[in-house]
C-alpha cells in the first residue's frame, strides 16, 4: 500500500465506521480495528524497504503530491524507520482501542451524534499523517489536527469536561503555535518545506543562534504535547474523558506525538547545548513530579495519568541524552509504554465497570473475582515497574546506562541516574499501589465514611467478557513475549534509532545484559520499591495533602483569567457611545501626521500670504459668527450663528469666484437652518453642561487642529498655477458639451458620476429619515407656555397664518417658474437641477409653514416615491448614454420647436431632473417628518402583515400636534 | 493668509463643538467642519484666480473649475447626512444627549475585573 | 463725466445710503429696548435699506434683465421681510417677550386680561 | 369702519398709482424718522398696541393690510383676529395717543382699499381663504 | 468580449442602484421584492466573478466613463484584487441578504433596497480610479448603513447609532480634507496620475491624511474603538453584511493607495506595520474582555483588520499576497461567524455569554459552523484561517519581520482563548431552566418589532414557551444529555437559519483544501499592487 | 465696477451691522431677540453680495440676489415656530 493509500485509508475508515455506527451500533467498533490492524500489518509488509541491508541506519521511502504550491506546501509523505516504529504503534494500539470500545461504550455513547468514532479514528488519522508528513507544513497541519482531536474527545464527556477541554486546548495550542513559528522560520531559513531537506541543511550547524531558538520553540512544542513540566498538568486534567479516549491519548497518540517531534528534530536539534539541557532537565523533573503525584492520588485513573506523565519525563531525558543508543532507547521504552499503559488503562476501565467504582480507597479483593484482569494488570504493571522479564525491564536497563554515561562530567550522569532510579522506585511504588490497592484488601487511609460510596456487593462483580478483557490482555502479553523476543524488534529499532540520530545505527538491546551497574540499580529500585509499597499506609498518610499541594491547574485557569481581565482592562477605554472620546483620538492620528510632515518635508514653500483686503473681511465676520457660537449655551443662539457664519462662507466663495458654490451654500445653509428648527423645538433651550477642564482639553485639542489647517492650508495650496485638469475644462467644455457655466459641465458631463453619487446619497438619506421616525420614538415638542393668550387673538392659528397662505398662493408660480427656470438654464449658467429644487422646495417650505394647522400642512406627494424616482431617472439616463458609447454620455439632439428653429436637448437634462426630484423630495421629507406630520394613505393596517419595524409609535408620536393623525400613522408607507 | 486663517477657525470651531456633549452641538461642530474642509479644497485649486469660470468670458483669471464642483458635490452630501444627524438627534430615549447612561453596556469593566473561576464551569 | 459715470457716482451712493440704513438698523437692534421695537428697526434695513443697495446694483450693472430681477427682488423682499417680521413678532408675543412697559397702550394684554 | 368714497372701477388704475405713490412717500418718510429715532442720542421710541378693524376686508385685502403695515418700518402687525375682524398693530410712535394712531391706520387701510377696489364703495364679502 | 466588459463596468453600481429604486414601485411585502434583490446581488457576484476571471492573468480592465479623455474622465478599473475584493463582498452580501430574508429582516421596510444601494456603493468604492470618486461611493456605502444599522436594531438607545454616523462622518470629512489637499499639491486625484506621488514628501503627507481618514474606517488602532460599540447595536446579520463590506473596503483602499501612490515607501509602510500590529494586539485583547458573543466577534474583527495590514505594511509580493489572502479570508469567516451569532439571537433571544448555554449538545449545525469559523478565524488547518495565517507569518519571517510572525502566532493563541470563552460558557454546560421562556419572549419581540427596553407581556411569553416544549420534535438519535428534560422538544435553531452560515464556512473549508486557488489569485493581486505600471497604462493610456 | 472706496465704505457699514447684531444674538435676551437681530444679519449679507457682485463684476449678481430675498424669510419663519415650540 503507498503511504498516501494508507493515510486516506485511515481518513476514509472515519466515514465509514460512522455509517456503520448507524448499522451495527458499537460493533462498529470491531469494524474499525480490523481495519487498523490490517493497515498496520500494511505499514509492516513495507518495513523491509527501509531497512539497510547492512542492518544498521535506515532508508526513507517518500511520496509526494502537490497541494499549494503557491506556498510550496505538498502532500509530501515519508516513511522510515522512527515513523514506521510510531505508525505501528498509532495503527495497533488505535486497534485495540477500537476492539475495547466496541464493549466498553454504551450504544448511546458511541451514536453518530456523540462524535465518538468519528473523532477517535480521525485521531488516529492525525497520527498517521503527523508520523507520515515528509512537508513541513503538512507536519503542523497533522499536530494541530491532534490537538483539536483530543479537545473535542474530551470536550464531549459532559459537562464537566468543558473546563479540562478548554486548558487542554490552550496548553497544547499554544505548543502548536510554538511550532508554526519554528516551522516556518526553518521554511524561511532552510527555503524548503520538505521535512528531510530541512533537517539536513547546512543551517543548523552554521548558525548556532538559530538552532538554539528552533531548539526551544521545538521543546516547547513537544513537551506541551506530551505534558511535561510545566505543562504536565493537561493529561490528568483530561482524564474526565472515557477510558478508552485516555487510553488512546496516553499510549499512542497525543503524547506520542510529542515524543515523535523530538526525535524527528533530533538529527537536527540534537547535541546542541539548549536542546540537552531542555529535554533532560524537564524530563527528569516531570518524571519526579509525576511520580509523587502517582503516589498521592486513589483514582486509578489519575494514578495512571501521573504515570504517564512521569514515565514521558524519562523517555524525553532519554531524547536529549541523544546518542544513537539512547534514542533507540526511547524507541523501545515508547514501544513498551505503549503496550502496557494502553493496557493498563483498558483495564482500569474494565474494573471502573465491573465494580463500579476506580478509587482504590473503595475497591478491595478483586483479583479473586476478576482473575484475568488480575494477571493483565500484573503483567502490564510488572513491565511498567521494569521487572524481569518484561520489555519494560529490558527499557529500563537500558534508560539507567544511558543516563549512567550522559554528559562530559561525571558528577552530570550520577545526578542523572540518581533522579532516574528515585522516579524508577517510585513508579514501582505506585505500582504496587494499583495491584494492592484494586486487588488485595487494602483500602487505603482517610476513606470516605459514605457507606454507600463503595464498590459493589461482591456478588454483582464478576469477570468481564472475553471479548472485552482481551482487549486489554493483548498488549501486556505482547510486553511478556517481546521482553525475551527482544531480537525480533532490533531491525525497527535499528532503524528508528537511525533515522532519530541522522547516522547509521544497529540496534542490540540484549534481554538480559549480566550484572551491571545497570543490573544492580535494577535491584535498588525493586528494593526501594518493596520498601515503599510494604510502608504504603504511612506513605498514603505523608503524601496526602502535604508535598506539592498545589495543582497546576490553578495555575493555568490564573494565566487565562488573568488574559481576560487584562482583556477587559484593554477594552475599557474605548467602552462607551459617548462619542467624544472616539471624535477625539483621530486628531492625534492627524497630529502625528503633522509631526512627521515637520520631519519629511524638507522646506516649506513660502505660504502666498497676498489677496485682497476684503478677505480680511470675511475672517473678521467668521470670527465675529463663530466664537460667540461656540461659546454659547443656548441652542437657538448656536443655530443662529452657525448659520450666519454659513452665510459669511457662502461671501467667501463668491470671492473666490465660486458662484454656483456661494449659492447652493446659501440654500443649503438655509435649510439646515430649517431642518435644525424642526429638531431644536424637542429639545431643551440649552446646551448639557460640560466640565471645565474636559472644555479646556477639547479647546486644546481643538486649538491644534486649527493651527494645523491653517498651516497646511498655508503651505499646501497655492504652490502651483491652475491645474492641468482645471485648464483643460476651461479649455474644452464649450466645445464638449455646449455648456458655458463649466462647474455645471464638470457636474453633469465630466463628472457626473460623482453628481451620480451624490444624488443617491440625497434619496438614501431621505428613506433612512422616513425610516427612522416611522420605527422610533421621537421626542416631543417641548412647547412654549403661551397659556395666558389661549382666548386672545393671538392664539387664532387659522387667522394669524392667513397673510402666509395668502402670500403662498401669490409666490408658488413665481417659484415654480424660477425653479423652472434656474433648472432650464443650468447648464450654461448659474443654476442646475440642484438649486431650481432647492427653490421649488421653498414653496413647499412656504406651504407647510403657512398650514392653519399640522394636519393639513402636508404635501401629500409620495416623497418615498420621489427620491427613489430620482435615483431611478438618474440611472436610466446614465444607461441611455450607452446609445452614444458610456455609461452618463450625454445624449444629444436638437428637437424643432413648433414656432420654428430648434432646441438643443441634452441627455444630462434628464440626468438633472434626477437630481431635481431627488432634493425637492428629501426637502419635503424633512419638513413633513421632522415637523411632525404625514400625508395620510388610507391603507388598511390588515395589509401590513408582520414587520420587524411596526409604525406601533404612531400614538407617542406629537399627540400634542397630530391627535388625529394616529390613523394616518399606521401606514407603512412606502410604495408608490 | 486670511483664507488659511478662516480655515483654520472653521476647524477649531468645529472641532471644538464636536468634542462637546449633545448632539446639536456635534451637528452644528461638523457643518463648521465641513466649511473648512470645503473652503480648503476651493483654496487647493489656487486662490490667484478668482474670475467666475463660464466660458464667454476671459477665462485667463478664471478659478480652477474643478474644486468648485467638488465643493458642490460635497455640500450636498453634507447636507444629506446632516438631515440623518438631525434625525437621530430627535428620536430615542432621552434628548440628544450623547452621554446618557447606556443601560445596555455590552461589558462592564466591575464585571470583568471580578470575574471568577467559576464561570467555566 | 460720461453718463457710466454719472450711473456709477449715483448707484454707489445708493450703495452706501443703504449700508447706511441698515446700520442704523442695527444700531437700533442694540439700542431699542424690546423685540417689537427691534423688529421695526430692522423693518428699516429689510425695506429701505436692502432696496436702495438693489436699485444701486442696477443702476451701475444696468440691463432690462437686472432691471426685472431687480424689480422683483425688492417685492419678494419686502413682502416676505415683512411676513417675517409678523410672524416673528407674534410667536415673540405668544411666548412672553412682553413689549417694554413704555408701551401704552398694550390693547392685546389688556384683550388676554379681559379674557382670562 | 367709515363708509369709503365712490369711484369708478375705470379709475382704478389712477388710484392704485396714487396709492403706491402715497404709500412709497410713507415708507421713505417713515423709514427716515425711524432711522432718525435710532441715531439721535438718548432717545427712546414711545411705543404702543392698539387694534384696529378690518371689518368688511377680504383675506386678500387683509392680507395686503398686514403686508404693508409692516413694511413701513414704524408699524408691525403682531395678531390678525378674523373673529372680532381686529388687527393688533404696534406702533414706535404711539406715544399713548392710542386714538390718532388707531386713526393713522385707519387711513392706511381706507387709502388701500381705494386704491385697490374696482369699486371702493361696495360692501365685499369675507374671503373663504381660511 | 474584454471591450464590452470594460464598457459595462459602471453598471457594477448602476444596475443595483436603478434595481434598489425600483424595489419602491413594488409592494414592500410582495414576494417580488427579495427576489428581485436577491437576483441583483447573485448578478453582482456573477459579474465580479467574470471579473475575476478576465483579470486573473493579470490584465486590468478600464473604462473611461462617458468616454471623456484619460485623465479628465473618472476611471472605472477592474484589475485581479478590485476583482477578487468584489467578488468575495458579493458573496458575503448575498449570503447575508439570504439569512436577513430567512430571518423576516428583509422584510423591514426599504432593506432589500439598502442592501442594493450598499452593494452598488460598495462596487464603485473598489472599482473606481478616482479619488474624489471615491469619497462620493463611501457616502453612497454609509447613508444605505445608517439605514441598516438603525432599522434593524432593537435597542431603544440611540447612542451606538449617532456614534455609528457620527465617527463616520468624522472620517469622511478627514478623507476629503486629505483628498482636497492631494489635490492641491499634485493637480489631480486621479489615482494612476498619482502613481509614485508619495516621492514628494508634501504628497506622501497629503496621503497620510486621507490614509489617517480611512483608518478610522477601518477601525485600527487606537480608532478602533466605535466598531464593537456600534456594530453591536446592528441586527446581527446586518453586522456580518457590514463586516464583509465596510472595514475590508476601507482596507482595500488603503491597500490601493498605499501600493499607489506610496509604492510601498518603507518609512510609511513602517508607520502602518507598527499600528497593523497593535491593532491586532489590541483587539484579540479587548475581545477577551467582552461577555458577550457578538462582542468578541467584533472585537476578533479589529483584531483581523490588523492582520491583512501587516501584509501591505511589509509590502513583499508575498506579504501582499498573504495579506489580500487573510482579508478575502477574514471577510467570510467574519461573516459565518457573525451570522451563527445571528441565528443564535434570533432564535435563542441573546448571545451573552451566560444565557445561552449548552448549544453543543442540541445545536449540531450550530456548533459546526460556529467550530468551522472559529477554527478558521485562530488560523488552525484545515480551514482558509490556516493558509492566510501561515501564508502571512510566513511572508513576515521572509521579510525580516520575525519579531511580527511572532507577534501574528501569539496573538492566534489570545484570539484562541477568547473563542474558547465562547466555547466553555455557549456551547458548552447545561441549558438554562428558562431557555424557552427567553426564546419565547425572543420570538415575541422579534415578531411585535420591540424594542430592548419594552416589556413584554409574561402570560404571552409563558404561552409561547409552552407551547415550544409541546412540539415534540422527534428524535434524530438516541443520544441524549444527562438531566436535560427537554432534550428533544422546544426551541431549536431553523435550519434555513444556519445554513447561511454553513455554507460561508464551507467555503472556509474549501479555501482551506483548495487553498491553491485563492493563493494564486492573490499573487496576481498582489504582482498588480507591487508593480502598478499596468494599472497606470490602463487608466491613463501611457 | 466700483470704486473701492465705495466698496470698502459699504462693506465696513455692513460689516460692523453684522458685528452689533452679533451682539444682540449674544444678550438675547429672548429667542425673539436673536432671531431677529438673524434676520438682519441675513439683510446685510444681501447688501455685501450685491456689493461682492459689484467688485468681482459677478454676472450672476441679481440671481443671487433675487434668491435670497425670495427664500431668506425661511429661516425667520422656522425660527418663529421654534419660538412657540412648534406650533402654529
Ligand atoms: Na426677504
Ligand atoms: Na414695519
Amino acid at each position: 500500500m503507498t503511504l498516501t493509500a494508507i493515510l486516506f485509508a485511515t481518513l476514509a475508515l472515519v466515514g465509514i465506521t460512522m455509517v456503520a455506527t448507524r448499522v451495527i451500533g458499537r460493533n462498529a467498533g470491531w469494524l474499525a480495528a480490523a481495519v487498523l490492524a490490517g493497515l498496520a500489518y500494511a505499514v509492516g509488509l513495507r518495513i523491509p524497504e527501509i531497512l539497510e541491508d547492512s542492518g544498521s541506519g535506515s532508508k526513507t521511502v517518500t511520496e509526494t503530491n502537490p497541494w499549494i504550491p503557491s506556498l510550496d506546501i505538498s502532500l509530501g509523505l515519508r516513511l522510515d524507520g522512527l515513523s514506521a516504529l510510531f505508525l505501528i504503534i498509532v495503527l495497533g494500539v488505535g486497534a485495540l482501542v477500537m476492539a475495547y470500545s466496541a464493549r466498553y461504550m454504551s450504544e448511546r455513547n458511541v451514536h453518530p451524534h456523540t462524535g465518538y468514532f468519528a473523532w477517535m479514528l480521525l485521531f488516529a488519522f492525525a497520527m498517521t499523517g503527523l508520523v507520515l508528513a515528509n512537508d513541513l507544513v503538512l507536519l503542523f497541519i497533522f499536530w494541530e489536527l491532534t490537538t483539536l482531536c483530543s479537545f473535542f474527545l474530551i470536550n464531549r464527556s459532559g459537562d464537566k469536561a468543558s473546563a479540562p477541554a478548554v486548558r487542554t486546548l490552550l496548553v497544547t495550542g499554544m505548543g502548536g503555535l510554538a511550532l508554526l513559528f519554528a516551522v516556518v522560520m526553518i521554511v524561511v531559513r532552510t527555503g524548503t518545506t520538505v521535512v528531510s531537506e530541512a533537517l539536513s541543511h547546512s543551517v543548523w550547524s552554521e548558525d548556532a543562534a538559530f538552532t538554539a531558538g528552533i531548539a526551544v520553540l521545538v521543546a516547547l512544542a513537544a513537551m506541551t504535547k506530551s505534558a511535561q513540566f510545566p505543562f504536565h498538568m493537561w493529561l490528568p486534567d483530561a482524564m474526565v474523558a472515557p477510558t478508552p479516549v485516555s487510553a488512546y491519548l496516553h499510549a499512542a497518540a497525543m503524547v506520542k506525538a510529542g515524543i515523535y517531534l523530538m526525535m524527528l528534530f533530533s538529527p537536527a536539534l540534537g547535541g546542541t547545548v539548549v536542546w540537552q539541557s531542555i529535554l533532560i532537565t524537564t524530563g527528569l523533573i516531570t518524571a519526579l513530579l509525576g511520580a509523587i503525584f502517582a503516589m498521592r492520588n486513589f483514582d486509578l485513573k489519575e494514578i495512571m495519568a501521573y504515570s504517564t506523565v512521569s514515565q514521558l519525563g524519562l523517555i524525553v531525558a532519554l531524547i536529549g541524552v541523544g546518542t544513537p543508543t539512547a534514542l533507540a532507547t526511547a524507541a523501545l521504552y515508547t514501544l513498551a509504554h505503549a503496550l502496557f499503559k494502553s493496557s493498563l488503562f483498558m483495564v482500569v476501565g474494565i474494573v471502573d465497570r465491573q465494580a463500579g467504582t476506580r478509587d482504590i480507597r473503595l475497591l478491595h479483593g478483586l483479583w479473586r473475582l476478576m482473575p484475568v484482569t488480575f494477571v493483565t494488570t500484573l503483567l502490564a504493571g510488572l513491565s511498567m515497574a521494569g521487572v524481569f522479564p518484561l520489555l519494560g525491564f529490558v527499557s529500563k536497563e537500558y534508560l539507567l546506562g544511558q543516563m549512567l554515561t550522559a554528559g562530559e562530567a561525571a558528577w552530570v550522569g550520577i545526578a542523572l541516574t540518581a533522579v532516574a532510579v528515585f522516579a524508577s522506585s517510585t513508579t514501582f511504588a505506585y505500582t504496587g499501589r494499583i495491584l494492592f490497592g484494586a486487588f488485595s484488601s487494602y483500602r487505603g487511609t482517610n476513606r470516605d465514611p459514605d457507606p454507600e460510596n463503595t464498590q459493589r456487593q461482591r456478588k454483582d462483580i464478576r469477570e468481564a467478557k472475553p471479548l472485552f478483557v482481551g482487549s486489554a490482555f493483548l498488549p501486556a502479553l505482547i510486553g511478556l513475549i517481546l521482553g525475551p523476543a527482544i531480537a525480533f524488534l532490533h531491525p525497527i529499532m535499528g532503524a528508528a534509532g537511525s533515522a532519530a540520530s541522522g547516522q547509521a545505527y544497529a540496534a542490540s538491546f540484549k534481554f538480559f545484559g549480566g550484572f551491571t551497574i545497570e543490573f544492580a540499580l535494577s535491584l535498588t529500585i525493586i528494593g526501594l520499591g518493596v520498601l515503599a509499597i510494604s510502608q504504603r499506609r504511612r506513605l498514603d498518610t505523608f503524601f496526602e495533602g502535604r508535598i506539592l499541594n498545589f495543582t497546576a491547574i490553578d495555575v493555568v485557569e490564573g494565566i487565562r483569567l488573568g488574559l481576560l481581565s487584562l482583556g477587559a482592562k484593554v477594552g475599557n477605554p474605548t467602552r462607551t457611545d459617548s462619542p467624544t472620546q472616539h471624535l477625539a483620538t483621530p486628531w492625534f492620528i492627524v497630529g502625528l501626521v503633522a509631526i512627521a510632515a515637520v520631519i519629511t518635508i524638507p522646506s516649506f514653500s513660502t505660504p502666498a500670504l497676498g489677496g485682497p483686503w476684503t478677505d480680511w473681511l470675511w475672517l473678521g465676520l467668521l470670527v465675529a459668527t463663530v466664537l460667540p457660537a461656540v461659546i454659547t449655551k443656548s441652542r437657538l443662539v448656536a443655530l443662529i450663528l452657525v448659520g450666519s457664519a454659513g452665510f459669511v462662507v457662502a461671501l467667501w466663495f463668491f470671492a473666490l469666484g465660486a458662484i454656483d458654490v456661494g449659492v447652493t451654500q446659501l440654500l443649503v445653509e438655509l435649510l439646515t437652518v430649517v431642518a435644525l428648527v424642526l429638531i431644536l423645538r424637542r429639545l431643551p433651550s440649552v446646551f448639557h453642561p460640560v466640565a471645565k477642564n474636559r472644555q479646556v482639553f477639547t479647546a486644546a485639542i481643538a486649538i491644534g487642529v486649527g493651527v494645523l489647517a491653517t498651516a497646511v492650508t498655508l503651505v499646501f495650496t497655492g504652490g502651483r498655477d491652475i491645474s492641468a485638469v482645471g485648464q483643460y475644462f476651461l479649455d474644452e467644455a464649450y466645445k464638449d458639451t455646449g455648456g458655458t457655466n463649466v462647474v455645471n459641465t464638470i457636474l453633469v458631463d465630466y463628472r457626473a458620476l460623482d453628481t451620480f453619487g451624490e444624488l443617491t446619497v440625497i434619496a438614501v438619506a431621505g428613506i433612512v429619515l422616513i425610516g427612522i421616525l416611522r420605527s422610533r420614538h421621537m421626542l416631543l415638542s417641548r412647547g412654549a407656555d403661551d397659556s395666558a393668550y389661549s382666548n386672545s387673538s393671538l392664539a387664532r392659528t387659522a387667522d394669524n397664518t392667513l397673510p402666509i397662505r395668502v402670500i403662498a398662493r401669490w409666490a408658488a408660480p413665481v417659484i415654480i417658474l424660477l425653479s423652472f427656470h434656474l433648472f432650464w438654464r443650468g447648464h450654461y449658467e448659474a443654476g442646475g437641477g440642484f438649486i431650481a429644487a432647492l427653490v421649488g422646495a421653498t414653496g413647499i417650505a412656504l406651504a407647510y409653514l403657512g398650514a392653519s394647522e399640522d394636519r393639513s400642512a402636508p404635501v401629500r406627494w409620495p416623497y418615498r416615491g420621489l427620491l427613489a424616482s430620482g435615483v431611478i431617472v438618474a440611472v436610466l439616463s446614465g444607461v441611455w448614454g450607452y446609445q452614444v458609447g458610456s455609461f452618463l454620455k450625454p445624449v444629444r439632439f436638437d428637437i424643432a420647436l413648433p414656432w420654428g428653429g430648434e432646441y438643443g436637448f441634452t441627455s444630462a437634462m434628464v440626468f438633472d431632473l434626477g437630481v431635481y426630484l431627488a432634493v425637492l423630495a428629501i426637502i419635503i421629507a424633512v419638513i413633513n417628518e421632522l415637523g411632525g406630520v404625514r400625508p395620510s394613505k388610507n391603507q388598511p393596517a390588515s395589509q401590513a402583515g408582520p414587520v420587524l419595524v411596526a409604525d406601533r409609535y404612531a400614538h407617542f408620536i406629537d399627540k400634542a400636534e397630530a391627535p388625529s393623525d394616529i390613523a394616518s400613522e399606521s401606514e407603512k408607507g412606502g410604495s408608490l | 493668509m486670511s483664507l488659511a486663517l478662516s480655515i483654520g477657525l472653521l476647524a477649531a470651531a468645529g472641532v471644538f463643538l464636536v468634542l462637546q456633549r449633545g448632539m446639536i452641538r456635534i451637528i452644528l461642530g461638523f457643518v463648521l467642519l465641513t466649511h473648512a474642509v470645503n473652503l480648503l479644497i476651493i483654496a487647493a485649486g489656487g486662490i490667484g484666480r478668482r474670475d467666475a469660470p463660464f466660458i464667454g468670458t476671459d477665462t485667463s483669471m478664471a478659478a480652477d473649475p474643478l474644486p468648485q464642483a467638488f465643493v458642490l458635490t460635497a455640500i450636498v452630501i453634507a447636507f444629506a447626512i446632516t438631515v440623518v444627524l438631525a434625525t437621530l438627534a430627535v428620536v430615542g430615549k432621552g434628548d440628544d444627549d450623547t452621554e446618557a447612561d447606556s443601560s445596555l453596556e455590552l461589558s462592564d469593566p466591575e464585571d470583568s475585573a471580578s470575574e471568577k473561576s467559576g464561570d467555566l464551569k | 463725466m460720461s453718463s457710466e459715470m454719472i450711473l456709477t457716482v449715483i448707484g454707489s451712493a445708493l450703495l452706501i445710503f443703504g449700508a447706511a440704513i441698515i446700520l442704523s438698523a442695527a444700531i437700533g437692534v442694540l439700542k431699542l429696548p424690546d423685540v417689537f421695537t427691534q423688529t421695526s428697526a430692522i423693518g428699516t434695513a429689510a425695506g429701505l435699506g436692502v432696496s436702495l443697495m438693489i436699485v444701486g446694483v442696477v443702476v451701475i450693472d444696468f440691463s432690462v434683465l437686472n432691471l426685472i430681477k431687480g424689480i422683483i427682488a425688492i417685492i419678494a423682499q419686502l413682502i416676505t421681510s415683512a411676513i417675517g417680521s409678523f410672524v416673528l413678532a407674534r410667536a415673540s408675543y405668544m411666548t412672553g417677550s412682553k413689549p417694554v412697559s413704555t408701551t401704552v397702550p398694550d390693547e392685546l394684554s389688556d384683550q388676554a386680561n379681559a379674557t382670562n | 369702519m367709515s363708509q369709503l368714497r365712490a369711484a369708478s372701477p375705470w379709475s382704478l388704475p389712477v388710484r392704485l398709482i396714487g396709492f403706491l405713490g402715497w404709500y412709497l412717500w410713507q415708507f421713505v418718510l417713515t423709514s427716515l424718522q425711524v432711522v432718525a429715532l435710532i441715531l439721535t442720542p438718548g432717545r427712546q421710541p414711545k411705543p404702543g398696541i392698539v387694534r384696529m378693524s378690518i371689518d368688511g376686508l377680504s383675506d386678500t385685502e387683509v392680507t395686503v393690510l398686514v403686508v404693508l403695515i409692516t413694511i413701513t418700518p414704524d408699524t408691525l402687525v403682531i395678531a390678525v383676529d378674523r373673529d372680532k375682524d381686529i388687527l393688533f398693530v404696534h406702533g414706535m410712535f404711539v406715544d399713548g395717543d392710542s386714538e390718532g394712531f388707531r386713526k393713522s391706520l385707519g387711513q392706511t387701510r381706507d387709502r388701500l382699499l381705494f386704491g385697490v377696489r374696482a369699486r371702493p364703495e361696495a360692501e365685499r364679502k369675507r374671503g373663504v381663504l381660511a | 468580449m474584454i471591450n464590452m466588459v470594460e464598457l459595462l463596468l459602471p453598471l457594477f453600481v448602476g444596475a443595483p442602484l436603478l434595481l434598489g429604486g425600483l424595489l419602491f414601485v413594488v409592494p414592500r411585502l410582495s414576494p417580488v421584492q427579495p427576489m428581485i434583490a436577491m437576483g441583483s446581488l447573485l448578478a453582482v457576484l456573477g459579474g465580479a466573478v467574470t471579473l475575476l476571471v478576465l483579470t486573473s492573468d493579470g490584465k486590468v480592465l478600464a473604462h473611461q466613463i462617458s468616454l471623456w479623455p484619460e485623465g479628465i474622465a473618472i476611471a472605472f478599473v477592474a484589475d485581479a484584487f478590485s476583482a477578487l475584493i468584489l467578488t468575495a463582498a458579493a458573496l458575503v452580501a448575498v449570503i447575508s441578504f439570504q439569512y436577513m430574508i430567512v430571518s423576516g429582516e428583509s422584510r423591514s421596510p426599504s432593506i432589500p433596497a439598502l442592501v442594493l444601494v450598499l452593494v452598488g456603493g460598495v462596487a464603485g468604492a473598489l472599482l473606481t480610479a478616482d479619488l474624489f470618486n471615491l469619497f462620493v461611493f463611501i457616502e453612497v456605502m454609509l447613508l444605505p448603513s445608517y439605514g441598516l444599522l438603525i432599522f434593524l436594531s432593537r435597542r431603544s438607545d440611540m447612542g451606538a447609532s449617532r456614534l455609528y454616523v457620527v465617527v463616520n462622518l468624522l472620517a469622511s470629512t478627514l478623507f476629503l480634507a486629505g483628498v482636497g489637499l492631494i489635490y492641491a499639491i499634485q493637480g489631480t486625484v486621479n489615482l494612476a496620475a498619482l502613481a509614485g506621488a508619495g516621492d514628494d514628501p508634501a504628497t506622501a503627507i497629503a496621503t497620510a491624511v486621507c490614509l489617517s481618514a480611512i483608518a478610522v474606517k477601518a477601525s485600527v488602532f487606537p480608532v478602533h474603538g466605535w466598531l464593537s460599540r456600534t456594530y453591536a447595536a446592528a441586527s446581527p446579520a446586518v453586522a456580518a453584511l457590514f463586516s464583509g463590506l465596510h472595514t475590508k473596503v476601507a482596507v482595500y483602499v488603503i491597500y490601493r493607495i498605499s501600493a499607489v501612490i506610496f509604492e510601498g515607501d518603507s518609512a510609511w509602510m513602517t508607520a502602518i506595520l507598527v499600528i497593523a500590529s497593535l491593532t491586532l494586539v489590541v483587539g484579540a485583547f479587548a475581545a477577551l474582555g467582552e461577555k458577550d458573543m457578538r462582542a468578541i466577534l467584533l472585537f476578533q474583527m479589529v483584531s483581523g483588520i490588523g492582520f491583512i495590514l501587516v501584509g501591505v505594511a511589509l509590502f513583499t509580493p508575498g506579504a501582499v499576497t498573504a495579506g489580500i489572502v487573510y482579508m478575502t479570508h477574514h471577510m467570510i469567516v467574519m461573516g459565518a461567524l457573525l451570522l451563527v451569532a445571528s441565528a443564535i439571537e434570533h432564535t435563542y433571544g441573546s448571545t451573552r455569554l451566560e444565557r445561552v448555554a449548552g448549544l453543543r449538545t442540541r445545536e449540531h449545525l450550530v456548533t459546526a459552523a460556529f467550530v468551522i469559523g472559529s477554527l478558521s478565524l485562530v488560523g488552525l488547518p484545515p480551514f482558509s484561517g490556516f493558509v492566510a495565517k501561515y501564508a502571512l507569518v510566513l511572508a513576515s519571517a521572509d521579510a525580516d519581520a520575525a519579531i511580527v510572525a511572532g507577534l501574528l502566532i501569539v496573538v492566534s493563541l489570545v484570539v484562541l482563548v477568547a473563542m474558547m470563552k465562547i466555547w466553555a460558557e455557549m456551547f458548552n454546560g447545561k441549558r438554562h431552566p428558562d431557555v424557552e421562556v427567553l426564546a419565547a419572549e425572543s420570538r415575541i419581540r422579534t415578531r411585535n418589532g420591540l424594542y430592548d427596553t419594552e416589556q413584554v407581556n409574561q402570560d404571552e411569553v409563558a404561552l409561547e414557551a409552552a407551547r415550544a416544549i409541546e412540539h415534540i420534535d422527534p428524535p434524530r438519535g438516541i443520544i441524549g444529555v444527562e438531566g436535560d428534560p427537554h432534550e428533544h422538544r422546544g426551541t431549536r435553531v431553523p435550519l434555513p437559519l444556519i445554513y447561511p452560515a454553513l455554507i460561508l464556512g464551507g467555503i472556509s473549508v474549501a479555501l482551506g483544501f483548495g487553498g491553491e486557488f485563492l493563493v494564486s489569485l492573490a499573487e496576481q493581486a498582489s504582482a498588480g499592487l507591487i508593480d502598478t505600471g499596468d494599472y497606470v497604462k490602463a487608466v491613463l493610456g501611457r | 465696477m466700483i470704486p473701492d472706496i465705495v466698496a470698502a465704505i459699504v462693506i465696513g457699514l455692513l460689516a460692523l451691522s453684522v458685528v452689533f447684531a452679533v451682539i444682540r444674538i449674544w444678550k438675547g435676551p429672548t429667542p425673539g431677540n436673536a432671531a431677529a437681530a438673524g434676520d438682519l444679519i441675513f439683510f446685510a449679507f444681501i447688501g455685501l453680495v450685491a456689493v461682492l457682485g459689484l467688485m468681482l463684476s459677478i454676472t450672476a449678481v441679481m440671481d443671487v440676489i433675487l434668491i435670497a430675498a425670495l427664500l431668506g424669510f425661511l429661516s425667520v419663519l422656522s425660527l418663529a415656530r421654534l419660538i412657540q415650540g412648534g406650533k402654529r
